[in-house]
């Protein structure tokens, strides 16, 4: 996911748009954006349904390395924030 | 204060003895430098500065111009003890006096305050907070950096307004010191580190409020530098809003609270998928709209193609219309010469010889008439010529005398009527005509006198 | 008869009665002349009848035709070739 | 016939009467213009009857063949070749 | 006929109608224009008759092939080639 | 028939029905440009008739396509490679 | 297909049709005209209806991955390598 950038995606989806929504393109030409649209609205779906949704935390070793590992600072406490 | 103002007439007007006050006032405190505490500090949008000086037994009212204000280093705070130089002087309106600031310096915060403005100044000059380096964060990150201590409200604000704006965000948090020795370094050393991992797109920095000493890592100059040389945007969210440090003047985007900060950093999910199924929608309906308006052009150019059929049929009602004339023409012509032949013919027939010929055969008739009463009416004329003379004749005829006696002797041979006796010869027979009849004689005796 | 013309016997026959009428002529003379006015009015009475009759005969052989005409047309023109 | 004009023999018909209604002919002249009266009565009145059997025939023939034409217009033609 | 116009032959008709009108012709003349003309006439009827025949024949033609086209227009235009 | 043109033969046609209106054609002029018309009525209603032929088949032949592409779009275009 | 710009046949298809609608070309152009835009139509017609089929599946395609997207993400991704 990271290689395609979404907010690209999401510009480009806009322009594309923006671009048939002018209404001076070529049939085939619309066909073609209009595919690579649907194209692109596809798989900006796919990037929010790939997301992992972690939250992790970078700790120092003893040895002076880092490492990250998952947090799950009590749940309750980033659950309810006041 | 000098015995000779003794010297003054007795009544004075306000102004006058207030005039005397200020002028007296001016030559005597021209140039005095007082140290005392801001209090009730205004500034209104003239741009002058108004503040009391006091000290633990006194107040001094004192204004800084807009010109002196804009030269300040600092800003000017409630408690602030600070050293002015300047002049007092009489505001005569109100008669107050009051200290005219010509220049103020911080005084108490000490040490800090300089370093802190000696830094500043410092790093501006290298231009590490010149608006031109800010950079754009980006609108929709897939994972967030955090420096901020792990104990605190910051980091429970930050990462509830993360996950609650956007649930798929990766949140990944460096924690450290957020004061006391050492906590610059670590904040430095952790802005670093998290700004060098691929997957972080934008990193907060920050802590919640406290005391300005509590703030002070955050104006550490490798603090200052970390967040200037950071790979990814930097939004600092450093204790309350009225608090400002140097990392606030190096990050891209200052946030006056970890909250903020938070917000900045990450869209609402929902607003962005949104977003996606209404350009999606969008895509559609513009597809749909396009196909249709040409399905509808192509359909209008149809039905006047579809139209061709009328024109040649609007062609053959002509070409009926012409073969119906061209017929009607001629059969017109037609009649008017067969009214004219027949007329013509009338004509013949009436100028013809017939009646020529029937009045010929009246007239010949009589004609023939008039030439039988003429020939009639020539020969009767002629006989009745024919009876008149013939009864001249016979009224002449010398015969009639034989009627009264007389009759004719003449010779039988000669026929010559006799009137002498002696014409004739004795035995010579004689013819005599009577009235009636015819005698022959002969003569027996010839007497040749006369009767007398 | 052709020789005598009718006009010339009446003519005779007038000078011929004028002379009777003189009277001066001898009987002989008057008988001679009376005779041959006798004559002359008998010649042209004669002649003036054949008049008459050939006028009749020809006025019949007209209207004859005629009524016969109306009959027979065509064997008129042929016994009259003219 | 074609020889005498009708209008001549008409001319010298009236001639003829008018010499006979003058009277001064002599007897065997007046009969002789009265018999060629007659002729030329005769002789007009045939020409008239036959320019009247023409006039006629002329007439009826035209009538005739109008109404033979409406009902066989080929035959027609082939009839009456001009 | 293609000889005689028939605009002539009806002057000429008109002419002999004036001739006979005017009644100084000679009977023998008057009766042989009449014969020409009542010729004329003929020739002329004859004439009408035949463009009334000719006009009649080329329209039932013309219809006669509109209705057979309609049923088969292919050998329409093979009989046809125009 | 590729050689007279529709509008030519209907201005023509145009032409001789104004001229035989008039009506004053000598009567065998106007036989002749009646034949001509009628000739050229005939050419041109086959002209007419053909185009309508041919506009027939070929909507029938769109209509036609328009309901097979309906159901083969594949082989459609197999067929008319334009 | 591909040869053919929509545009230039419904552009031209348009001309051709403002032609026909001006009405005053012979019939044999408007003719000629009237087939090319018959085969216009027919292009135009098909590439409308690809398109229309072509977006009608892209359509699909997504509402259909979509749905199959939410019960196997890993799979989905394989299968369409952006």
């Amino acid at each position: 996911m990271a290689a395609v950038k979404f907010e690209y995606a999401m510009a480009r989806l806009e322009t594309i748009v923006a671009e048939l929504e002018k209404g001076d393109l070529p049939l085939d030409d619309s066909l073609k954006i209009f595919e690579e649209g649907i194209r692109l609205s596809k798989t900006c779906l796919k990037m929010l349904e790939d997301a992992e949704r972690k939250v992790e935390i970078l700790v120092q070793e003893k040895d002076g390395k880092k490492r990250i590992q998952a947090f799950s600072p009590g749940e309750d406490e980033l659950e309810n924030p006041q | 204060m000098t015995g000779h103002n003794l010297a003054l007439p007795l009544l004075l007007s306000v102004s006058d003895v207030t005039r005397l006050i200020r002028e007296s006032l001016e030559e005597q405190f021209q140039d005095v430098w007082i140290e005392g505490e801001i209090s009730n500090l205004r500034a209104p949008s003239s741009g002058h500065l108004y503040f009391t000086l006091k000290d633990s037994q006194s107040q001094l009212r004192g204004v800084l111009f807009r010109s002196g204000a804009l030269r300040l280093r600092f800003a000017l705070q409630e408690g602030l003890s600070v050293i002015a130089r300047g002049r007092i002087s009489v505001y005569e309106p109100r008669g107050e006096y009051q200290l005219i600031v010509d220049s103020l310096d911080p005084k108490g915060v000490g040490a800090f305050q300089l370093a802190f403005e000696q830094l500043k100044e410092r790093l501006s000059q290298e231009g590490l907070f010149d608006e031109a380096r800010k950079r754009r964060l980006p609108s929709f990150p897939s994972t967030v950096g955090v420096v901020t201590s792990l104990t605190g409200a910051a980091i429970r604000d930050i990462v509830a307004v993360l996950r609650r704006r956007c649930p798929t965000v990766n949140i990944l948090i460096a924690p450290v010191p957020v004061q006391g020795e050492g906590a610059g370094a670590s904040i430095a050393e952790a802005i670093d580190v998290l700004s060098e991992m691929p997957q972080v797109e934008v990193l907060i920095v920050g802590r919640g409020g406290g005391a300005s000493e509590d703030l002070w890592a955050f104006n550490e100059e490798a603090v200052v530098r970390a967040i200037a040389r950071s790979r990814v945007p930097v939004v600092s969210a450093v204790g309350h809003e009225i608090d400002v440090t140097l990392s606030d003047f190096a990050a891209d985007h200052r946030a006056p609270t970890p909250s903020a900060a938070a917000e900045a950093v990450v869209p609402v999910l929902a607003e962005i998928m949104e977003r996606l199924d209404e350009l999606a929608r969008r895509l559609r309906r513009l597809v749909d709209t396009m196909l249709q308006m040409q399905r509808h052009r192509f359909e209008r150019s149809l039905s006047v193609l579809g139209e061709t059929r009328f024109r040649i049929q609007a062609q053959a009602q002509r070409l009926d219309e012409l073969q119906d004339g061209l017929t009607r023409a001629l059969t017109a012509q037609l009649t008017v010469l067969q009214r004219e032949l027949v007329e013509r013919r009338h004509l013949l027939l009436a100028q013809g010889p017939r009646n020529r010929i029937e009045r010929f055969l009246v007239v010949i008739p009589q004609l023939c008439k008039r030439l039988e009463q003429e020939a009639r009416r020539g020969l009767m004329s002629r006989r009745q010529s024919v009876a008149m003379q013939m009864a001249a004749l016979d009224a002449l005829s010398p015969l009639a005398i034989l009627q009264r006696g007389f009759s004719i002797v003449h010779t039988i041979s000669n026929r010559k009527v006799l009137r002498r006796a002696s014409e004739v010869t004795v035995g010579e027979a004689v013819e005599v005509t009577l009235a009636e009849g015819q005698l022959v004689c002969q003569v027996e005796k010839v007497m040749p006198s006369s009767i007398s």
